[in-house]
């Protein structure tokens, strides 16, 4: 075949390259985002697209080139080289410029997520619960409880926030128990204190962007700030109200192996579209709560 | 074939001037160094996750009843094989068969004897109960609603000490024909505040398992304070953490030791048949390198386990 | 067995190796007495001298402990032109290797241990009332 | 004591040995290697199948199986159980790394080429190579064995991340509380594992011993072959990480059995230590010496096909390896770099995020190193006179699919774009690309190259290049849509995705793959049908088929007992001396005397 197996290759590696482009029109592409850090995510995510996808065409094409410039040619003699110095040098060092600037770009993104000294005064604290398999969230009946304002002391912020893992550890009597559904509302700082009480789940936002593991035995803080609603309480109806298209329906997901039903710890995201919204959406809660038997209540932690 | 085509083949300049069986040896060191760094890796990390205050911190030596003085001798022991063995290996060298022999001797004595202490020193643990999977943990803060909650299995302990007990006053009184009053008192009133809590009209919260822990360790203080010995699971924060550590560490020194020794015993009878000759010197030296190796591991074991 | 005789001959150039061992020994003994002294001077009952700092000590005297074995008794006197390449690769690793994992550990006791041992102490005080 | 006996060199005529010294329990290298390479064969097609099981119920997700249905339970009705598919997935994992990749890598190549290519008679430790195959057996045993124990073989993935694997075992039961399949077969998975760790480290501390010791005259350090100094660098890795595994795989298996809590936390767990209730330990501690193993042996997996594929590249392209000092270069720092970035496996486990910051540098650092060397790999090509036998064109494929597998590591080890993409299907696109198209391309290179060698008769060239290339299309269909559906979020793992509203539209895409895979997997007859078929009707092999210049093409094809005929050869120069100006050949072999030398590029 000769040179044919130039081809054979260009045709499979055009054939990869071009799927990246179809892709997003069939809607197989990153879903909405929409969490505060979401762009930050999708831009080193385009970003590092960008640079690997030059230097795979770069690459492929040389590759493809020489495998059909140089296929076998009988009688000859190939050029007797065993290397550039300069050449390694440079192909050495461009790279290393741009792997270095990949790497530092991202820190303070990386920052903005996971690093406890930088998460924002919440709105709203959720306590979570993972467990086999389902996710147990808890709710403080008072929404801004672990809330500080900008005037306090790091001592009293560390106060607050000794206080709210005081909270998320230790059930109060009065809070409001839901199983798998996170509810906050457009621009309110949300952050969840992750729990497990048997094995190593990943509690998982794919349009937040938010993915953290939760530990046995340890407690894990994690916040977002949705900059998009996707329901309302409609305090009329006493009803959630979700467009009906599937981008909007976003989701909790299990992304660390956590026994057989793995694949079923499926929790709901509702964003609601004013903290009015979500406060009458509380308030029906704890009127449903009540009306459940105490021991429930109790088990629900 | 010529000797020099033949050494030029076998062991030519390409290599390091090092036979390759003590290249092997060192390497083999190699992987063992990594696989202890591993090992003293987790004790440390364990350790240090835990936090220090007066009721729950590490255990203390003599909290689980470990002898520094022990482990001092233990190190005496295991230095002083080292030096035999490197003696050995300069008489065998020097070719002084019958004084290597005498060494190697001595080296597999005081083997044995580092051994015989360790074996002294765990069945203190077992008669003490201190051993993975049976110390009972105390907890504060651990109710006993949410304990049931949190850890149902963990209430095996309560179960445990109770039979423990029940055991202990019946073993007693038959091998005796008398217990302690005070222990008995002391056992019974604890078994008649665990009952409270499962029936009876008079209802009150049942023991939670730290609190069981406590009184335990009480009776324990109240029987070494009368020299009463009595066979009861203590509670200990981070026990079982602590005898998880120190039977994992020890036992694959242990191990080691006895592999040491296994080798030692042959290349002895070697001697004694008078047939250690001079290509075994390098048998010795790389037996001794495994040997070194083992003395440093217990080196940093000893520090780590039985001071600070 | 034919190349031992040629290697080990550089270690024999030592006049009075018996007498470099039996130092040797006689000086870990010494150490191992000095980590027990500093074991005692930071136990509760005296503490004239910190954990932290006994602990770095003791642990200093095991390593020299350790290097003196290693350095004589297993021929790294002689042999360590020849060795290097393995040792110090390793004893990078090794160290590195806790040293990595040790800030997970000690951030643990600052950010999470004491923590729950506070939120702990002041359950077991809710419990009490 | 024999092991430190050198091999008797008076004697070079063939010894006579008997079927069972001959065949099985051989002390001979090219032996051994053959004995990795043929079970290494069946665990493929075991793991193979395993692997189609899962594509299966990905694909069409509580659909009745055809065939495979009829040998499930009768309960199950013709339809897989969540947890059958979490033991599947996780034994494939399982046997493709320990008892596939590493043993045909190290095992089969290393062992069969390590002292051809270094003028060696056999290893330094022939007895202690033959030890490190029978070990191998009991491991093979117990895996096997775990399918049938209550509860199946272990499923808690090839990770086996503690709680979910380690919660102890109630006394007299074979479960565990936290999942059926982490019982009985979780410790047989352990006690196996913990058999292939001892059995690598014997072959890894062999291979160091004659790398260092056994070379012939003149082979000086600068002189081995790529794929010796990448035998030499993985023996290494192994025998530096393969410790850290064997201690966290006895501290979780005390764990399970005697009730230890090294992995078990210390407080708030429904399920603590069966015996004791709360533990004191850690669960991260597990992830952290799990992956200071693990992530040296995904270089363990990939450096030695990275040698064999530079050697057989230079070799058909007629042309000197480009830039071999640095490649020797990047292959030590893989090795370097490979021990201090373990952490990127554990971005989103809870570990100290700022650990996260410094493991992320290191990480995307040691794309360094394989950048330079996929360059110097075309920089070979370039201007070469390319000759396309199967074995380079399975070389090809390796470089062009290793340069999709490291560019798509670059997104994980970027710690924002790994929160997204973390546990996605875009990481099972990555480790299939490394690990299936390039590392089993590497071996099938491998395989077509060295086949004369091992067995004295070539492999058909016509069936390799057809197995090539459908191998080639249909793995690319299955695995490259992975990166796709891993941006659509897909997470792995899991049984059935059309429950998500987020990810259902992507299950077109996996049906898709699926067929794909089946082709690939039947795709694969092709080439034992080539294998065995050559084994008995190939042509007769000369002693130096591909005019290469490594030293096994100066051995009779197949080599004797002892390799070489009279004395082992001399070097005279570099292993890549294609295409010289002053020679009449195109090739010019390390052994030949006669012609221009090189100057020693150095020694020890």
């Amino acid at each position: 075949m000769g040179k044919g197996w130039s081809v054979f290759f260009g045709v499979i590696l055009l054939a990869t390259f071009l799927l990246w482009f179809v892709a997003p029109f069939y809607g197989w592409w990153l879903p909405n985002a929409v969490s505060t850090f979401g762009p930050d995510v999708d831009w080193l995510f385009y970003l590092i697209l960008g640079f690997t996808g030059f230097f795979f065409v770069l690459t492929q094409v040389v590759l493809i080139y020489a495998m059909w410039r140089f296929s076998y040619r009988p009688g000859e003699k190939s050029t007797y080289s065993h290397g550039n110095h300069r050449l390694e040098m440079i192909w050495t060092a461009i790279p290393a410029v741009i792997l270095l600037g990949i790497a530092i770009v991202q820190i303070s993104v990386w920052q903005d997520i996971k690093y406890q000294s930088k998460m924002p005064p919440p709105d709203v604290t959720v306590s979570v619960m993972a467990r086999q398999w389902e996710w147990r969230m808890r709710y403080p009946l008072e929404t801004s409880r672990f809330k500080w304002d900008q005037k306090a002391t790091p001592e009293e912020v560390r106060q607050k926030q000794l206080a709210a893992r005081a909270w998320a550890e230790n059930p109060e009597i009065d809070d409001i128990p839901i199983a798998n559904e996170i509810h906050t509302w457009v621009g309110a700082s949300t952050k969840i204190y992750l729990r497990t009480q048997d094995v190593l789940h990943s509690f998982t936002m794919p349009n937040m962007r938010i993915k953290q593991d939760t530990l046995p035995g340890k407690t894990i803080p994690i916040w977002f700030k949705a900059t998009r609603a996707n329901t309302f309480f409609d305090t009329n109806t006493r009803k959630l109200r979700i467009p009906p298209n599937r981008a909007d329906a976003w989701e909790i997901a299990c992304q660390e192996l956590c026994g057989g039903r793995h694949y079923a710890m499926r929790g709901k995201v509702y964003v609601h579209e004013s903290r009015e919204s979500y406060e009458g959406w509380l308030k029906h809660a704890v009127e449903q709560s009540n009306s459940r038997e105490p021991e429930k209540v109790a088990a629900a932690d | 074939m010529t000797e020099h085509a033949e050494r030029l083949e076998n062991h030519s300049e390409m290599g390091i001037p090092l036979t390759s069986g003590k290249l092997c040896m060192w390497l083999f060191l190699v992987t063992e160094v990594m696989f202890f760094t591993a090992l003293i890796g987790t004790y440390l990390i364990l350790r240090s996750s835990i936090p220090t205050h007066p009721i729950i911190s590490w255990p203390s030596p003599e909290r689980v009843h470990l002898s520094e003085l022990i482990g001092a001798i233990n190190t005496f022991v295991l230095i002083a094989s080292s030096l035999t063995v490197v003696l050995a290996h300069h008489k065998a060298y020097h070719g002084d068969p019958t004084s290597a022999t005498r060494y190697i001797g001595v080296t597999l004595v005081l083997g044995l004897a580092f051994l015989g202490i360790k074996t002294y020193e765990y069945k203190t643990k077992f008669d003490h109960d201190i051993l993975p999977g049976r110390i009972g943990e105390l907890l504060p803060g651990m109710g006993i609603q949410r304990e049931r909650q949190m850890h149902a299995i963990g209430m095996q302990y309560v179960t445990r000490v109770r039979l423990q007990m029940e055991a202990a006053l019946t073993r007693e009184q038959k091998q005796f024909g008398y217990v302690h009053p005070k222990v008995k008192e002391a056992i019974e009133m604890l078994l008649v505040d665990m009952k409270d809590g499962e029936a009876g009209d008079k209802y009150r919260p049942p023991l939670s398992p730290a609190q069981v822990g406590e009184r335990v360790n009480d009776i324990l203080h109240i029987a070494h304070m009368e020299h009463h010995e009595i066979r009861l699971s203590p509670a200990i924060p981070y026990g079982n953490m602590w005898a998880s550590c120190y039977f994992a560490m020890t036992g694959f020194h242990a191990l080691h030791v006895f592999g040491g020794l296994v080798v030692f015993a042959i290349l002895l009878l070697k001697g004694l048949r008078g047939q250690l000759a001079q290509q075994d010197v390098g048998q010795i030296e790389i037996i001794g390198l495994y040997w070194h190796f083992v003395d440093i591991v217990w080196i940093f074991l000893f520090p780590l386990l039985y001071l600070v | 067995m034919r190349a031992e005789k040629h290697e080990t001959e550089s270690c024999e150039h030592v006049p009075n190796l018996f007498r470099l061992y039996m130092f040797v020994a006689v000086a870990l003994i010494i150490c191992t007495a000095l980590s027990f002294v500093f074991n005692y001077y930071a136990s509760e009952d005296v503490h004239t001298v910190a954990k932290t700092t006994a602990f770095l000590l003791i642990l200093g005297v095991a390593s020299l402990k350790a290097l003196l074995v290693g350095y004589i008794f297993m021929h790294l006197k002689w042999d360590w032109g020849k060795l290097y390449f393995l040792i110090i690769p390793v004893a990078i690793l090794g160290m590195m290797m806790i040293i990595v994992l040790l800030p997970d550990a000690l951030l643990g006791v600052l950010y999470d241990a004491k923590d729950q041992l506070i939120i702990a102490e002041q359950f077991a005080k809710e419990m009490k009332k | 004591m024999s092991i430190s006996q050198p091999i008797p060199t008076h004697d070079h005529t063939q010894i006579e040995l008997g079927f069972l010294r001959k065949y099985i329990f051989s002390e001979d290298h090219k032996m051994i290697g053959i004995q990795f390479l043929f079970s290494g064969m069946i665990f493929l097609f075991l793991g193979g199948a395993l692997a189609l099981l899962v594509r299966l119920q990905i694909g069409w997700p509580y659909g009745n199986l055809p065939m495979v249905g009829n040998w499930f339970p009768a309960s199950w009705g013709g339809k897989m159980s969540p947890e059958f598919y979490t033991m599947i997935f996780s034994m494939h994992a399982t046997i493709m790394i320990f008892f596939v990749i590493i043993p045909w890598l190290t095992g089969a190549f290393g062992n069969f080429l390590i002292p051809l290519q270094i003028g060696a008679r056999d290893m330094a430790f022939p007895k202690l190579n033959m030890l490190s195959y029978w070990v191998m057996w009991p491991s093979f045993i117990l895996m096997l064995i775990s399918f049938f124990v209550a509860g199946g073989a272990a499923g808690s993935g090839w990770t086996a991340y503690p709680t979910l694997s380690s919660a102890a075992m109630p006394d007299g039961m074979t479960g565990s509380p936290a999942s059926p399949n982490s019982g009985t077969g979780q410790v047989l998975w352990l006690i196996s594992l913990l058999f292939a760790g001892v059995s690598s480290m014997m072959g890894s501390v062999n291979y160091i011993t004659t790398i260092i010791n056994m070379r012939c005259p003149g082979m000086t350090l600068m002189r081995m072959p790529m794929t010796i100094w990448a035998m030499f660098v993985t023996a290494i890795l192994q025998a530096m990480a393969l410790p850290v595994l064997t201690v966290a795989i006895i501290l979780q298996l005390l764990d399970k059995t005697i009730g230890t809590t090294f992995f078990l936390p210390p407080a708030g767990m429904a399920f603590g230590n069966w015996h004791t209730g709360p533990g004191g330990g850690q669960p991260l501690l597990w992830q952290h010496l799990f992956w200071f193993y693990s992530h040296p042996a995904v270089y363990i997996m990939i450096l030695p096909a990275m040698g064999m594929v530079s050697d057989i590249i230079s070799t058909f392209a007629r042309k000197p390896l480009f830039g071999y000092r640095p490649m020797v270069y990047a292959i030590a720092g893989i090795a370097g770099l490979g021990f201090i970035v373990w952490g990127h496996h554990m971005f989103q486990s809870g570990m100290d995020p700022r650990l996260g910051t410094g493991f992320m540098i290191a990480t995307i650092m040691i794309a360094l190193p394989s950048a330079v060397k996929t360059f110097n790999w075309l920089g070979t090509i370039w201007q070469g006179n390319i000759q396309y036998t199967s074995a380079m064109l399975n070389a090809l494929a390796f470089v062009s699919m290793f340069v999709i597998g490291g560019l798509s590591g670059i997104f994980m080890a970027a710690t924002p774009v790994d929160v997204y993409i973390h546990d996605t299907y875009f990481i099972v696109a990555h480790i299939h690309y490394v690990l299936f198209m390039s590392t089993i391309f590497g071996i099938y290179a491998g395989v077509y190259y060295w086949y004369p060698k091992m067995f004295g008769r070539m492999m058909s060239e016509t069936l390799g290049k057809i197995h090539f290339a459908l191998t080639f299309l249909s793995a690319n269909a299955t695995f490259y849509p992975m990166h796709i559906i891993g941006v659509g979020g897909h997470p792995r793992r899991y049984f059935d995705i059309t429950i998500y509203d987020t990810f259902q539209h992507l299950q077109p895409l996996n049906a898709f793959m699926t067929v794909a895979a089946i082709i690939l997997g039947f795709v694969q007859f092709i080439f034992v049908a080539n294998f065995f078929w050559s084994l008995f009707f190939g042509k007769k092999a000369n002693r130096n088929p591909w005019h290469s210049n490594s030293l096994e093409w100066a051995a009779p094809s197949p080599p004797p007992h002892g390799n070489f005929e009279g004395n082992v050869p001399s070097v005279y120069r570099g292993p890549y001396e294609y295409g010289h100006p002053e020679t009449q050949e195109d090739y010019l072999p390390q052994f030949e005397p006669n012609g221009p030398k090189d100057t020693p590029g150095g020694s020890h």
